[in-house]
């Protein structure tokens, strides 16, 4: 981890149904994030904009590690945020673990002008 | 005499008690009586080699194999291998005893065996007989020259073959379907081919005369001679054969001759043993011959009259006969129309019933169009139809069969039946296949996504696409509202050519069955969550995808109102979030309004959530309501507490479910209403409001045939009359507009709320999920919709019973739940209070 | 000779300088040509007796008749009197000096003269020869026998009733229009008749085959005996004539022999003065015969090579002669393909272009139903119909021909060509008549008036109906929304077999004239009032009546936008107080909602009149606004106050004008949107409201094809598409479903507003009053409407300007003016205060 | 005229526009009154209910003596109040009459219960 980094509690794993997922009340500068729980307990965080027209993921049906684009139903795998082919685009991974229940994920160490609010925002 | 041993005993420690069942023929019938016997048991659920020691004789040396397709064999489109019905290692599977090349020669029915040319003999409890065909050959000098065969087997075919190798000209006689195949067989192999018909057109039998002109103008455009009125006298040459003389004169030289002039039932055996013969093997309607222990079917046999040349009646008989042989008496064959088909590729006839019309009482249609080669006649009787010739274009084929195996009334139809499915049913309002080869290469194609032919083209070259959704995927043509998807079809088609079969198209990628037979499990299974209808058809994905799980969630919902916990992570957003999600995220918000009919203080309420939330645009929509766009997630359940405080609830717009009921002013205020029709639409809102279906779902009542509230593009429309109120179904006015299908004239409220639950509970019980009203009605046929409605009065009431049972599990606002803090979490984000 | 004097000299006082014209004939095709010349010198405003001083020489004693109408008369259905054309009164009105019963013998075309048999001598200056054409007779001995006629004129009919009466049975020489309709007269007339015609089928000239054979099954059926093949040798009789032989020595008796072979052009006077001739009198295509003062017209002439024997192009050439007569020397005649029907009642044979495909590159398509009587071909060349053939039902005949004459591009529509209009365009969605006959007497007919059919065959039976308009008008069936006309009419004409021929229906009972004729001469003669209309048509009643008074205040409002004064007094209600009325008398408000966006201060405003004014209903309605119901009359300033200051103008809910323009949220807020709908919905609202238009307008426009504003269903719908929009046209959603025709696709809003306006002005300019534009599409065909908006540029464009140009005058709110004091006593009672 | 009738002035014609209707303010027991002014300037008044619906005749096209309802287009002769055949019924027909371009109708002599008001108003 480089010091530009930290890891940021986002709240209980609770918080987020399996097979759901969750936008972030803060983003990267001015993009939404998106966190993600499969069936299974994986995890895992994006920047919450389809590749496509930039529709909120974080509003899609998950199937196994893919989700679906509410607008345009686009699937992109959470893995590596890459559209499924013959879909083209991807969008921003974020790293994101779980300690004893509770979700953190890795954002940029807080500067002046990005944080909370963000694009999520109108 | 041998006692002949089974060649696979198959409990070789035990005595062999079971009955001796022995079968006479190795050929398409008597096979496939034996699968379907198999298969009986297999359904059962008992081993179905328990019940019969099964012994087949095939007088071919070859396994079973399919006769029809001895032509695509001859043309060089199949080979024999890829003609085998079942392999010898299918016979020992099922422990059947199989002797090829040795025929029968003698049934002695008292003694209850049959002996075989090699002297075998074997001992029967019950006999099949199954012996097929046999050529009819004309009583001609010539017959036995070298170069002269009939057209039955794989042996013919074989000659057929060598003679095509070696030798140059054929001349065929007789200008039915077997001899038209072997004709086109042997042009395809590059012979020469000369044809001779004893009668004035071909195929008369099966064709008209002007369908039968065509078919022939079209074979003599493709090189093959025809010599019709040709009564052939003899087959002449010295070595070989080398041409046939025919009675008028004319000489027509080949060095092959095929005698393709018909066939006869192979009765000599059943004729010996003493059973009752005619033209063929005489049974009764339980494939029974003379004697009960002796069953017989296929071309050999004569019912009531009747012997059998096609191949769909055979497999008829074959279901019967293995019904009996498993103790089921009440099985009983009879005669249903059947339909011809030629196959050479490329002609297109198609042929059921009667012919022509039988005397003045009949009716004809024609529609003739010889330059492009179409022609179709259609014949009725007593309002019915009867019969059906087509040439050139036979998609309608087993539509026109199907009304006549219904005998379904045509009357209605009558002016528009010759013209097709398609116009006969009005479905298809003013469409048809524009010519995507004469669109310039930047013509758009599909108009969401504007993709030009260009494009789409390039994609399906570049990428080798074989398939419209390959074609989606990569080109996002026909993906979105669909209207184009002909086009995309059209063009797909033109590029690659003709591909494939088409699959009847499964529920989504995740599995191979398909819509009907998941719904059928879940009820007659009893499955009640998703998990175990994945495992009952084996899903490839375990989580399946977003095609399969709002489907399967809705199916659920649908067969097990009362107890099914639906999965808000299955359904769309919209339905899950119950507002309609905007191209930026956010929502937007359509409080119901019943009817249409609104309050000031409804009006108030709704002006100042508009004003309170920021809300940037208030729009008044098409199904009469008031739509608030731009509404931010977190703040929709303040917005539809404030609209709640009003009075105001969910108007489900988001919802695949009963979207408006529109309606006019009627009799309250107009001059013309004939009924008080937004009290009506008011009423049926009531009923149907939080219903989830198939679909999104739009109503609309009419006071008058003026139709005002535009009932004949809805779902299910009411038009008010002055004697009451006409129900017409299947509407659509967005994509693609179809006109509704009337379904009942009705004198009460009652009787239109009754029609109204039933057949939104049919639509929901029986439509596949994302199919709306219209497609569906085209695709079930608005006769099953009225049968089911109409003349079965019990079934509506039960129908309509089930759909008020299923409603009062869904008639909450879900907006007040969402208010009382049901889902909070899907309002807020995370983590639930920012954090500095 | 004597120099003939003018029976009746125009001007006694003054020297007659008029040139002298003089015509021989008195026929059909010479008289309309003098009534086009009197009526061009009419329409430009000069007194027509002023040109020429006319002369008309007929030899027959009777005025000019309507020859075509003979048959009429001998079978019974017209007297003399009533085909008569022009009467003797109308000569003298005209200056005309009439002579009958005095044939012209001669033409000294050197000196410029006439003589008539009597010995009159006629100077002329221009001279016009009409001389018709006679009957051709075979050459046979027995043709001077008494009881053998012609059938050409008058006395020929005259002859044939005197032997009806007395005489028993009639022999009929040729099988073309004229003999059968002889033949059929006859047989009205009682006689037993017997056709003899040359050829194997009937009226081979205008019929094929096929349709030849129905109609003689069909007036075989009608005891018309045939001798087809069968060429006359001779009549034989002593006294009189008492039958004919054939060649082949067939014998058929007959007390008259009518002999209706054809016809040859009367030449012979034109040949006698050196005139050029051939087959008939030469014309060039200026009518002028060699010799350039003498014209001819008619049945005699012979132009590029063709004579003629149908009304049609007479009527052209009249047209064309008389122009060139008054000076006009650009008229040319030109032959128009021409359609020939029978005249024979129940008998519907139509029949135009070529009857078959010339060659193999031609395409014929034929619909055949023997049973029904019903047979259609059409022929085409180069994706272009040449020739329609139709027998039993003709209704889409005159479509056919329009599409001939059009040289229509019939590619797209070929396959379904021959199913008629109806099919082709895809008007009318699953919609053919019903069997009426088999519908029970209680069924009801008309859904608005709850007629039933029982009540209509009574009302019929009873009081003796005819018209469809007398049925309407005792029963009121149809009487409303009219969908159920066809019903109705299909049960009058069962009830009362067909009835005489069909009017083209006027604008309304006080004048014969249409409204085609009506608007142009309002253009052409700048007729700039009502009585202006009243007093060129010849009104019958001073005052109107209520359907031509709207009608005329539209077309002048139309035509004279700047300077007409609009009169209240003859509007409908709803536009002379500009609200809706309901069946209590009270109104119902609509304001304008621009593209059905509103606000929170335009809710609550109308929340607020509605409770202060205590509007018992307020209702959203389907066109995307809001609708307060039950307003007072006297409260209607005030309301409209009221919703002035919140913004809120009328919406023209009551007018036949521009109502509402959907629209659907587009891209601005929907995920599909391809452009942004909405505000090009509000921008082409803002163009077209205020518009008077024939009938109510609605528009349309769909972000993306999916269609959610159901543009294709509308007066005139956009439906966006990535690259651009789509227009059509002519759509509706109400009584009768139709689905908008293609127009155009453009690129850019620009475009759609120049289109919308142009297509709106067209429709203004041309279209009946209370036509809307669905069937005013149907009715002039959508290649008319593409032909002068996409292929004439500067037309539309010519067309938009005038909209916009018209729009400055009416775009002012109604509501305003009214609260403003505008038309005030239309809300107050009398007396203004009361009395107490 | 009896002593139970008394002629009442309606004021002037002019407020009657030529070929057009108005309706008064009292009408005859419960049934409003409608008067009517011709292109001539006849004057007829009568019952401002069309025999068939009821539809107020006062807002029906005039023309002639005839004025079409407005509700159903059935055409009364305003002479006798009754429909043009074939439709059938009558209104009621109200004297009336012009003196020095004052106009004056025919009215019972005011008792209680009828007079101003009427059924015209809702």
């Amino acid at each position: 981890m480089t010091p530009k980094q930290e890891w940021r509690s986002i709240g209980p794993l609770s918080a987020i149904p399996q097979r759901g997922a969750r936008r972030l009340g803060f983003g990267i500068d001015t993009k939404p994030i998106a966190v993600f729980r499969t069936a299974t307990d994986q995890l895992f965080a994006v920047i919450d904009e389809c590749p496509h027209r930039g529709g909120p993921l974080s509003e899609g049906i998950v199937c196994g590690t893919t989700v679906t684009c509410p607008l345009h139903h686009w699937v992109i795998d959470l893995s590596d945020g890459v559209a499924v082919p013959p879909d083209e685009g991807a969008t921003m991974t974020i790293p994101i673990r779980v300690i004893d229940g509770e979700v953190f994920i890795e954002m940029p160490r807080h500067m002046p002008g990005t944080g909370q609010g963000g694009a999520g925002e109108r | 005499m041998d006692q002949l041993t089974p060649f696979t005993p198959f409990f070789p420690d035990q005595p062999d008690t079971r009955p001796r069942l022995v079968v006479i023929g190795n050929g398409m019938a008597g096979m496939r009586t034996i699968e379907d016997l198999l298969k009986r048991d297999e359904c059962e659920g008992r081993d179905p080699r328990d019940r019969y020691h099964i012994t087949v004789f095939g007088a071919e040396p070859h396994v079973n194999y399919n006769r029809i397709m001895l032509s695509a064999v001859l043309a060089g489109d199949k080979t024999t291998d890829e003609i085998i019905i079942n392999p010898r290692a299918w016979y020992e599977a099922q422990g059947i005893t199989l002797v090829t090349g040795d025929p029968v020669v003698a049934i002695d029915a008292a003694n209850r065996t049959v002996t075989a040319a090699s002297g075998r003999v074997a001992r029967f409890d019950r006999l099949l007989i199954a012996t097929g065909s046999k050529p009819l050959v004309p009583p001609i000098p010539g017959l036995t020259l070298p170069g002269v065969c009939t057209f039955r087997d794989i042996a013919d075919v074989e000659k057929m073959l060598a003679a095509a190798r070696s030798h140059r000209r054929a001349v065929v006689i007789g200008g039915g379907l077997l001899g038209l195949e072997a004709a086109w067989g042997l042009k395809q192999r590059g012979m020469s081919v000369a044809l001779v018909h004893l009668m004035p057109t071909l195929m008369e039998r099966q064709l008209d005369a002007p369908s039968g002109q065509l078919l022939q103008r079209d074979l003599d455009k493709r090189g093959i001679a025809f010599f019709t009125n040709g009564q052939t006298e003899l087959i002449f040459g010295t070595e070989r054969a080398e041409g046939v003389r025919l009675a008028d004169g004319r000489s027509v030289p080949g060095d092959l001759v095929v005698l393709a002039i018909g066939i006869r039932p192979n009765i000599d055996l059943a004729r010996a043993a003493g059973l009752e013969v005619n033209r063929g093997i005489v049974v009764t309607d339980d494939m029974r011959t003379s004697d009960p222990d002796i069953f017989a079917v296929g071309e050999c046999v004569e019912h009531r009259g009747q012997v059998f040349g096609l191949v769909a009646p055979l497999w008829d008989q074959a279901r019967v006969c293995a019904a009996q042989l498993a103790g089921d008496e009440t099985a009983m064959f009879e005669t249903r129309p059947v339909a011809t088909s030629l196959k050479i590729t490329g002609i297109d006839v198609y042929s059921t019933g009667a012919l022509m019309a039988a005397d003045d009482a009949d009716d004809e249609i024609t529609l003739r169009d010889d330059n492009r080669g179409l022609y179709k006649k259609v014949v009725l009787r007593d309002g019915r139809l009867v019969g059906a010739v087509l040439y050139g274009d036979v998609a309608d084929g087993p539509w026109y069969k199907q009304l006549i195996e219904n005998r379904t009334d045509v009357t209605a139809l009558r002016d528009r039946l010759v013209f097709g499915q398609a116009f006969a049913a009005g479905a298809v309002a003013g469409k048809t296949g524009p010519d995507v080869g004469a669109m310039p290469d930047n013509a758009q194609i599909c108009g969401c996504n504007g993709v030009s032919k260009g494009a789409i083209v390039a994609a399906i070259r570049s990428r080798n696409l074989t398939t419209l959704d390959a074609v989606r995927a990569h080109t996002k043509a026909s993906a979105s509202c669909g209207q184009c998807t002909n086009l995309v079809a059209a063009l797909l088609l033109q590029t690659t050519g003709p591909i494939g079969e088409v699959r009847a198209p499964g529920i989504c990628g995740c599995t191979a069955a398909g819509h009907d037979e998941i719904r059928a499990a879940i009820r007659t299974r009893s499955l009640r969550s998703m998990t175990e209808i994945q495992a009952a058809f084996g899903w490839t994905k375990p989580d399946g995808c977003h095609k399969c799980r709002p489907a399967l969630n809705y199916y659920l919902l649908c067969a097990w109102p009362g107890s099914y916990r639906d999965d808000p992570q299955s359904r769309y957003v919209n339905e899950r979030v119950h507002a309609n999600i905007q191209k930026d995220g956010t929502y937007s918000v359509v409080p119901r309004m019943w009817g249409g009919v609104t309050t000031p203080g409804e009006l108030r309420a709704i002006a100042d959530v508009a004003e309170k939330f920021n809300i940037p645009t208030v729009k008044v929509t098409g199904g009469q309501r008031i739509d608030l766009l731009g509404v931010r997630k977190e703040d929709l359940p303040a917005v539809w507490g404030d609209l709640n405080q009003a009075g105001l609830v969910s108007g489900h717009a988001y919802a695949k479910g009963l979207r408006t009921v529109k309606t006019c002013v009627g009799r309250e205020w107009c001059r013309f209403g004939t009924q008080d029709s937004t009290s009506l639409g008011i009423r049926l809102e009531k009923m149907c409001w939080g219903a989830w279906t198939p679909h999104k779902v739009k109503l609309a009542v009419s006071g008058c045939p003026r139709n005002c509230a535009e009932a004949t593009i809805k779902d299910l429309g009411v038009i008010c009359i002055d004697a009451g109120y006409d129900l017409v179904v299947g509407g659509n006015g967005g994509t693609e507009v179809r006109v509704t299908d009337p379904l009942v004239r009705v004198a009460t409220e009652a009787e239109v709320l009754e029609y109204t639950g039933a057949f939104l509970q049919l639509y929901r019980e029986e439509a596949h999920y994302l199919e709306r009203t219209a497609p569906w009605i085209v695709r079930v046929g608005i006769d099953t919709v009225r049968r089911r409605l109409i003349d079965d009065a019990a079934g509506r009431r039960a129908l309509h019973a089930r759909f008020l049972h299923a409603q009062q599990f869904c008639q909450s606002d879900p907006w007040a739940a969402r208010v009382a803090g049901e889902e909070a979490h899907e309002f807020v984000r995370l983590p639930a209070r920012v954090e500095a």
